[in-house]
This record gives C-alpha cells, structure tokens and sequence, in this order.
C-alpha cells in the first residue's frame, strides 16, 4: 500500500501518480490551478475520487440535463440522495436506483449485498422510512458454471442483506444474455415513504455546527472504489481490486431506526449517508450544498484497523456510515440516540465559514482543499459521438421474419427461455412480505404496496429490454419507459415518476457514447410524454470485458400511486366466462424479439416501433377502464408477445382459454409489438368497456378447461394443458442451474 | 481414506460482522477478557485416498470451498476412517 | 388485554405484531424494548421475527442471552401466555423455553410464500379458534426453520400433543413436519409460520387472526372465572 | 493474551445440509473421491491472560458459542498477541 508520508507532491508530479489514481494529465493541471500549488497525496486522492465518473458524472452530465424532471407532484428532482414525489395527504414517496456491477462481478455476494445497503442509505438519510426494494439483474446465459455462480450469489446477497433489514424485496427484472457474461449489472431499487414536514436534506448548514460520524468504523475497505468503478473490467483489476467490502446488514437495520429516531430530533440540521468515495464525498458535498466549510479532525474518526492513513481514512468505502451534522452544544442528544441502538456515534469536526474542506491528522493539516472545486468544478466532458456500423446496416436490412413450424412448439421453447421463464427461483428467497404492507407479491407486472392507514396503494416496477436499445438505442429507450408505465397501469397505478440506472459500455468510445445519447433522448420524450418526471438516478459506465461492451442497458424504475385499494388489479384470468381482449395492433416486428433468439442466437434488424401518442392514449383509457371496475385482470405483452402472455394469464388460477386469430398466425402469436395489453372483462361490462376503450378486439373467453386453446379461421393451432405449459415455465430456472459443468 | 481438516477464516481487514457480534456478546455476559473474536468455517473430509491428495485439496479450497477474495484457508490431511 | 411485543436488536416483524395484536385484534399493544427489566405489566408476550443481532453466530443465540429474556421465563411460569414467531421460536429454542434446535433448510435458501398447515392440536390456548385437524394457510419466510429435535425429544412432543402445526408440504426439512410447538405447560408457544402476516384478507387471508383470537378468548374466560 | 481456537462441529446424526451441499458440488465438480463433507465453525479468540482462561473457555462455549442440542466443540489455548 502507498504510504502518503513518503510520496512527495514533486514526486506525483514528476511520476504521474495521478494517473494511477484516474486522474488525467489535464485534470491535474486543473487540480494544480484551483489550488495554487500541488496537491498533496490525500488531496490528489480525494480529486480523483470526487472526480471520479462515479461521483462526478463528468461524460453523462451533458445528457442528464436532457431529462424531463419537473412536474405538480415533483418535491425533490435529481442532485439529493434520492428523489421525492408528493402522494397527497401530506405524505410523500423517496426513490432511487443504484448499480453495484463491478463489485458484483468481482464477489457477487458482497457486491449485491452492499449494493442494497447503500441504495437504502440513500433512501433513509432523507428520513423516508424505507418501505420496499426491488432490483434489475443482467447476467450472461445460464449455460457456464461462472455464470450460474453469479447468478446464485447475487441472489443471495440481495436476500441476504434485504430479508435481514426487514425491507420486503417486491419485485424487479433479470434477463439473461451473452453480452453480460463477464460484467453482470446488479442494479438495486429502494422506496421510502415520509411525511413530507419531515424531509430532510444532506445540508451541512450553521456554522459552528458540529459533525457527528455515526455508525460502522472505517477500515481499509474498497479505497478507490469509486475510481474501480468507472473503468473497463480486464485481468488486471483482478489484481489492481479494492479489498472487498462486506456489508454488515444488522448494522444496518439498527442504523436506519436510529437515524429515523434522530430525524425528529430538534438538533439535527443534516444528514448523509456514506457511499461512494465514502466521508470524502459525503462531507465535502454536504458542506458544498450548503455553501459553507468544513473541518475534521481524522484521529476522531472511529477506526477498525491500525495505522490508517488520511488517504486512506478518506477514501475507505466501508459500509454503513452516516455522517450528520448537529446544532453546537446539543451532541449528546443526538449520541444518545445512536448509543440505545449500540451504535458508535462521534463528533468529528466543526462546519466552518471559509468553504474549504480542511481534514487535520495527527495534529497536521492533510488536506486544505475548496470545497465548491470538489463538487462542482469536476469538469465535464462533450464526448464525441458516432452512430455505430452495425446500427446502420440493421437499418439497411429487410424485416426479420421468423420460419415457425409449430406454433405449440414455438410457444413451449419461449416460455422455457431463462428471460421469459417464471423468476420464483429468484423471489422465493426475498421477504417479499415483512412490514405486512404488500398487497401483491412478486410474480405479477407491477408489485403493490399499500400505504397504512389510507386507502392508498403504490404499484412499483423496474424495466429494460436492452435488446430493442441495442437495435436503437431511441427507440428501445422510448419502449423502456412506457414498458414499466404499461406495467404500472395494468396494476391499477397511475405512473408518478421513474428513477433511471444507466449503465452502459465505455463512453470514450463514440459509439458507445452515442447510445447513452440515443437512449436518453427516448427516454425523455417518453417520460414527458407519459407524465413522468426523472427524479433520480444512477450512472454505471465502463461496463465493458476485455474490449466487449454490455448492450446498452439504461434501467427503468417506476411507481406509480393507487388511488383505491379497489383499483387493484390481478394481472392473471380470474373467472371462467370472462371475455379476452387484446388491446392494440400486432404488426410484423421481429427485431430483437426472443424468438430471434431463439432461432438466429443473436439479435439484428429494427427494433419494434412505437407511437408515443397511440401509448398514452392507451394507457389513459385502460387506467380508466380499471379505476371504473371494468377491467377483471390486465397484463401487458413484452417478450414472446401475444402467446406468451396469454400462457402467463393462465398461471395462477387453474383456468382455460379459448381464442380465435385471424391474419398471419406466427405475427399474430409472436410478433413484440409495442402498446399492446390482453385484459379479460366480464359479460355484463363488455359494453361499457368496449365503448370506453378503442383498439379493444375481442379475441374469445376464459374457461375452466384447464386447458389453452387458440384456434384459427380453420382450426386448432395450439391445445396445450395449462399445467403442463406451467410446469415448463416454472421449471426452466432451476433445471438450468442443476446442470453444473 | 484420508480425513482432511479445513479451516477458513476471512482475511487480515475484512470486515467481520459476526466475529464482532460474538465478542461483543461474550463481553456482555460478563467474560471482558475477549478482545477479539473472528469466525470462519470449519469443515471435514473424508477422501478417497489417492497420491494427488494434496493436490486436489489445493484445488477444492481455492476454486470451490473458499472464496480467494475474502477468505484465506488452512487444512492438515490424515489418516481417517468412515464413520 | 394488553401485549408486549419485545422489540430486539435486528427483529424486524415487531411492528406487524404490533399492528396484528392493536388493529386486526383491537387490543391493547406495546413494542418493548429488549433492555426493559419488567414485564409485569403485561398479559401476553410476543417475541417477533426478524434477525435479532444478525443471526450471528446461530439465530436466536444472542437475544437469548439477554436479561429480557429471563423475565420472559419467570412471566411464562406465572402461567402467560408466550408466542415465538419465526425469530422468535429460534430464541426460545436456544433459551430452552421449548426444546429442540434449528438448522439451515434442507435446501439451504431462505424462503418465502404461503405454506399449508395443519392444525395438529387444538386444545392449546393458542389454537381453540381453530377447528382440530384444520388446514390453514401462513406465510413462511425463514433460511433456518428445519426444526430438530432428537428422538426421545420427539417422542415425548408426541405424547404430550406438544406438535401444534405441522406443515402439509413440509418445506424446509423439519423433523416430523414439524411448524410449531408448544411447552408441556401449554402456554409457550414457538411457530416458523407468521400468523402475524395473516390477518387481513388483502394480504392474502386471515387464518392468522384466529391465533390470536384464541389468546384473547382464553384470557377472557380465565378472567371471567377467577374474578 | 491467549489466543483460542474453538472448532464447532454439528453433532454425529444431525443432519448437515450445508455438509451434504458442499460433498455433492465437488463431486459435481469431478472430485469423485470426496466420500463426505461435514461443515462447521471455526473462531479464534484473543483472551486476556487470567488464570481461569480454561474454566471459562469451557463455559463460554457451552453457554453461547455452541448449542449443545445439535454441536459439539473442542478447542485449543495458546499464547497469542494482538494484531
Ligand atoms: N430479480 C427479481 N427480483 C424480484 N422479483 C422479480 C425479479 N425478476 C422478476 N421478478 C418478478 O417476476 C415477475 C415477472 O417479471 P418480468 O418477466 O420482468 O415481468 P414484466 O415483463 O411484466 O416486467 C414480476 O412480478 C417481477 O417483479
Ligand atoms: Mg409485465
């Protein structure tokens, strides 16, 4: 390890050291000129955590400002821990979206765990009580033995840490593609919800104040995380890696009560939690916001191992930290607190008025830095962007269309298809339960969660199909926000708000630069256009193994707000009897559509079009329909179009179907066109509905056969029992990972 | 049969929550000379004997039974019988 | 009536036991904490899942260790009735309120969902509302409820009709099928099934309700008749 | 200082799910000669020197660190220094 003492700052100069640390040639020189001089090492440590891609966002800034993040119900848009949205009744609901993908690719376990120990930090800091998680995976195919291990552990860290802290995990997507063999995305999800008098943000204002470190001591964990996260993975981070953080969940869960308890307390002014780049970040952006300094005297910091160095006090990405600041005077008050739960809580230092941020360590100044130039002089690049070569020769080709001998067959091999395939494996293991609030579990289009005490309930989801975004990135962006809307809708949600993770291949390549453009651009027409406002996020950049970058995967996660436990809405068939409609126009678009996948092993052409206004047009109908109790089950067609979700329909009750095609059979069952919903009404309501929802066509009815028919002008193409179809789709998962190789 | 002992323990820095949880519970109950309590796994084999033992051990810690990232291992091999 | 539901470090089913005993029930609810000393105050105690001190070490282990819960043991003498749920059951396990052990499930996960269960003895004060041999339906969510006990143990539970549940599709590998248990004096009563979770139809049914129903009903009568 | 190795091991006829997982993924793994796989624990204490360092090893693992329905222990006492 380096030791500060001896490394001179001549010798970062003359030696680049810098480099080492991420920082270029350019930065430094900027670094030299805010302070007059050069850096030390723990300054030049801190510059380069802080601007890190991480924590600066310097490559993804220019494209943020693009995003829609205003509306009635906004209170808190992106720039805090996490954005907040007004429910009525003086309540309010915190979210946001976090990536923990290269810790996870490195030890899966510990990398997911801590990913959901930081997104609750983010959550609980603003005083939200954190009510649900849910969570977005990639992995490469379930075919290698590295692959199913990283799959399983991720799992398990998820559960690990969620079941401990009692946060019921609701929901969330994984897909599975070669493309994420060696960089798997583990984006995780939290929501909260707060009584909006309560809100409170990371401010470090009051001069004089005190600042209190409350929670894990600080150890040698993940330095440079921040710096490891923004890089390519290759061989050589296996050895250049962080050591390991381990997340320490029932620390946790004491923290978060202690700090829900301090919240009331009259004494606070601010709080934040630790993450990336650790008290470096958390201290010098609290005291930046609030326009004043900071001083802290490291030798107070709570320490878990020997000899530590200001570089590494500062950089250390220890789990479980909180970093407050306190009325003068009144400490003990709020130590007390931290103290019933048998946590450490400790002043550390003083907010000052000068607006720099000076650490002192054994009685020396480490660092003298000013605090504005950390968080908002990074500086920010315009990348250059270039449409990529295979982007336009999928323009050039002709329409994909599949060869299906047999439309049962078809059916069987997409249900049984890991994306497709029913996801128990994964949600069996979460506590979808705990805080007796879930009103809908996992395994249906939206999760719900009612709100105690009202007759209120939020639908949440988290969507991307990077397929279409990787076959155009504007488009597949557009789809990804109205799939999570749609998804929201079928619950009997109206969407409220997204929080986006973008993560994407490495943007100094033009290409890749120009898909987060592309995605961004579609993302934000469709969130303007549907009404929901980005109120935070999460870049993960760099995803990218020995040169190979991830489809472009800008995550989606939405809630939406129920304004009546009755708008609930079961997205399976509920009654024999039940007339069956699809919602929509089913066109011939194969691009990017699972059966591609399965017949060609790899995705090409267009990406399946779609018209903002016919989606939103749709959506409000269909939310009209449910809220009026028109509607007995709604769910939206995604992978595998119209025969797959019908199949699904079918998966909870024991209930039949019988339905009539007409047209091109392989379009009508298959094909992925967007804005399309199966929803199943009663007799007595069909006039109604049908007056009240265009593109409505009746396809046929429920039955209590058992079994799933669909017929053609001439006869039955596909008689399946729904037991057996089920017992594929539920199966797929687990007999994939008892496969070891 | 060879009877092999593994012992794993996480490695010097890694944060150790449970290790942690026990002393402070062994301090609580009134035993206040624990000054520190790591926990790691412990595990027995028993090993069909062969002359690429060692080897193989070698192998099963590191690829299988511990995780290099986090966790260091230790085994002594002997003699053993089926129980 | 008037229930403790004991709040440890890391439980974290406190507040919807609190919520069952107060708004499902309608009776009188506190959340206390582990170091209070007294219990006195109280007619019913309930210890809640969640993971006391992580589940370092062993579930259970820690929180078992803890002054509360010999004031849990002396209250159970005096003849209340005391309700381990999940976590719970683990730590009167490992306090030796109710014998026997748990292991990880067989298949090593944790798991959540709705299990049937049957309802093995209805002559306890926990399940009178229950119909005998009824089968019910309770959320599960534990990763170590493969209840063990050995033989003689086991052959003893049977005798005394102490095997109060038993699961209908055993899930984790317990013993006997084995979901809950109750002591020889009837009135501690350790279960992995949250009944907790199950007194509302919009979370799913309210087979859970009746347990609690039935603390009520026979506190009730026994106050009745000594008054 | 002592230093204390205490080793955990579920009791002979207790099942061991972990053990079983673990015999099956190396035979899975192509090391067919691992006949069985029991798994423990396995802590190291660092223990103030007293005279009684025995007396209460012995106590705190039979009230706390082993549950002596379904473990057995053993352990080892050396002098030991702090890291
Ligand atoms: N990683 C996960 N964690 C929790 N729930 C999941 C996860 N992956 C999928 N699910 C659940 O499985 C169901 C189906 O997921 P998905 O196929 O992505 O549905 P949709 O296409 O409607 O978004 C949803 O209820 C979802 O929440
Ligand atoms: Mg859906």
């Amino acid at each position: 390890m380096l030791q500060a003492p001896e490394i001179t700052p001549e010798v970062i100069e003359k030696d680049r050291l810098y480099r080492d640390m991420g920082l270029t040639d350019e930065e430094f020189d900027l670094v030299k000129s805010i302070m007059n001089r050069r850096p030390n090492f723990t300054e030049t440590g801190i510059f380069s955590v802080m601007w890190s891609e991480h924590c600066s966002y310097k490559t993804s800034k220019p494209l943020l400002r693009k995003f829609p993040t205003k509306g009635s119900h906004v209170i808190q848009g992106p720039g805090e821990g996490a954005g907040i949205i007004d429910i009525g009744d003086g309540q309010a609901v915190v979210f946001k979206v976090e990536s923990h993908n290269h810790p996870s690719a490195v030890e899966p376990y510990q990398g997911a765990a801590t990913g959901v120990g930081g997104i609750i930090r983010d959550v609980f800091s603003m005083g939200a009580r954190p009510i649900a998680l849910l969570n977005s995976l990639r992995f490469g195919n379930l075919t290698t033995g590295r692959v199913k291990y990283l799959f399983e552990e991720v799992v398990n860290g998820i559960a690990g840490y969620g079941n401990c802290v009692g946060i019921p995990t609701v929901g969330g997507e994984v897909q599975f593609d070669n493309c994420y063999e060696g960089n798997p995305l583990v984006n995780a999800m939290c929501v909260g919800i707060i009584d909006q008098k309560d809100i409170q943000k990371g401010i470090a204002a009051g001069i004089g104040n005190t600042v209190i470190y409350a929670g894990a001591r600080t150890g040698r964990d993940g330095i440079h995380g921040a710096t490891f996260a923004s890089e390519d993975l290759s061989e050589e981070s296996e050895s250049k890696r962080p050591s390991v953080q381990v997340g320490d969940p029932f620390m946790e869960k004491l923290l978060i009560e202690a700090c829900l308890e301090v919240i009331h307390h009259e004494a606070l002014v601010g709080m934040q939690d630790m993450g990336a780049a650790g008290l470096t970040s958390s201290a010098s952006e609290m005291a930046s916001k609030a326009g004043t300094g900071m001083e802290m005297d490291l030798d107070l910091v709570p320490q878990r191992e020997l000899d530590m160095t200001p570089y590494e006090l500062m950089l250390s990405e220890s789990q479980e930290r909180m970093l407050l600041v306190v009325k003068q005077g009144q400490e003990q008050g709020i130590i007390d607190v931290f103290t019933k739960y048998g946590l450490e809580a400790v002043a550390v230092g003083r907010v000052t008025d000068d607006n720099r941020f000076r650490l002192i360590h054994k009685g020396k100044v480490a660092a003298d830095i000013p605090v504005d130039s950390l968080a908002e002089d990074a500086p920010v690049y315009h990348k250059p962007s270039k449409v990529p070569d295979y982007y336009k020769k999928f323009q050039q080709m002709d329409d994909y269309y599949p060869t299906v001998n047999s439309y049962s067959e078809a059916l069987k091999a997409l249900l049984q298809q890991p994306t497709i395939a029913s996801k128990e494996w994964v949600y069996d293991q979460y506590d979808s339960m705990v805080q007796t609030n879930t009103v809908v579990t996992p395994g249906s289009d939206a999760a719900i969660i009612r709100v105690r005490g009202t007759d209120k309930a939020l639908a949440m989801t988290t969507d991307c199909n990077s397929r279409y975004i990787y076959l155009d990135p504007e488009i597949g962006g557009k789809i990804a926000v109205a799939e999570a809307a749609r998804n929201i809708v079928c619950s009997g949600g109206r969407p409220m708000a997204l929080t986006d993770g973008l993560n994407f291949g490495n943007p100094d390549k033009p290409e890749i630069f120009w898909q987060m453009e592309k995605s961004v651009d579609g993302m934000s027409e469709a969130s303007l256009k549907l009404n929901t406002p980005v109120i935070s996020g999460n870049v993960s950049l760099y995803n990218e193994t020995n040169g190979q970058s991830i489809f472009p995967t800008p995550v989606v996660g939405m809630v939406g707000l129920l304004e009546s436990l009755e708008h609930i809405t079961p997205s399976f068939f509920q009654t024999a009897g039940d007339a069956i409609y699809l919602i929509g126009e089913t066109k011939p678009e194969f691009g990017g559509s699972e059966l591609q996948n399965i017949l060609e092993n790899s995705y090409f052409g267009k990406a399946p079009s779609i018209d903002l206004d016919v989606e939103a047009k749709r959506q409000s109908q269909l939310l009209e329909a449910i809220q009026s109790g028109l509607i007995s089950s709604a769910h939206d067609l995604a992978e595998g179009g119209f025969a797959v979700a019908l199949a699904e329909s079918l998966f909870d009750n024991n209930l039949g179907c019988e339905v009539k095609l007409a047209g091109d059979l392989t379009v009508q069952l298959f094909s992925e066109s967007q804005s399309r919903f199966l929803v199943s009404v009663k007799q007595e309501k069909r006039d109604q509905f049908e007056s009240l929802v265009e593109d409505a066509n009746h396809l046929g009815y429920v039955t209590d056969s058992g079994t799933l028919r669909v017929n053609s002008s001439e006869e039955t193409i596909i008689e399946e029992s729904v037991e057996s179809l089920k017992a594929l789709w539920k199966g797929a998962i687990p007999c994939l990972l008892k496969s070891r190789d | 049969m060879k009877k092999v002992k593994i012992y794993i323990t996480l490695k010097q820095g890694v944060l150790d929550p449970q290790g942690r949880a026990v002393q402070e519970s062994l301090n609580t109950l009134g035993y206040s000379e624990v000054q520190q309590a790591r926990v790691g796994k412990y595990m027995e084999l028993l090993v069909d004997d062969n002359e690429e033992v060692e080897v193989k051990i070698e192998e099963m810690c590191s690829k299988l039974l511990a995780n290099p990232v986090i966790e260091d291992y230790k085994y002594t091999i002997e003699e053993g019988v089926v129980q | 009536m008037k229930f403790a539901v004991v709040v440890f470090p890391g439980s974290n089913c406190d507040r919807d036991m609190y919520f069952a005993a107060k708004d499902a029930l309608g009776e009188e609810a506190e959340l206390v904490w582990y170091q209070t000393a007294n219990l006195s105050d109280y007619d019913a105690i309930l210890l809640p899942g969640g993971f006391s001190y992580g589940d370092y070490l062993r579930t259970g282990a820690i929180a078992s260790t803890s002054h509360i819960v010999k004031e849990i043991k002396q209250q159970a003498e005096l003849g209340k009735p005391v309700l381990g749920v999940c976590n719970g059951f683990q730590i009167l396990l490992e306090a030796g309120l109710l014998p026997g052990a748990m292991l990880r499930n067989k298949n090593l996960k944790f798991i959540c969902h709705f299990e049937g269960l049957k309802v093995e003895n209805k002559n306890t004060m926990f399940t009178s509302a229950y119909k005998d041999g009824e089968i019910i339906s309770l959320p599960i969510a534990h990763g170590e409820g493969n209840y063990y006990c050995d033989e003689a143990t086991l052959q003893k539970l049977k005798e005394n009709n102490q095997i109060v549940f038993t699961y209908t599709n055993n899930p984790n590998g317990s013993i006997s099928d084995i979901a809950g248990i109750v002591n020889q004096q009837g009135n501690v009563l350790g279960m992995m099934p949250h009944p907790e979770r199950a007194v509302e139809q919009i979370l799913g049914g309210t087979d859970g309700l009746k347990l609690f129903k039935s603390i009520v009903n026979n506190w009730r009568e026994a106050h009745v008749t000594s008054a």
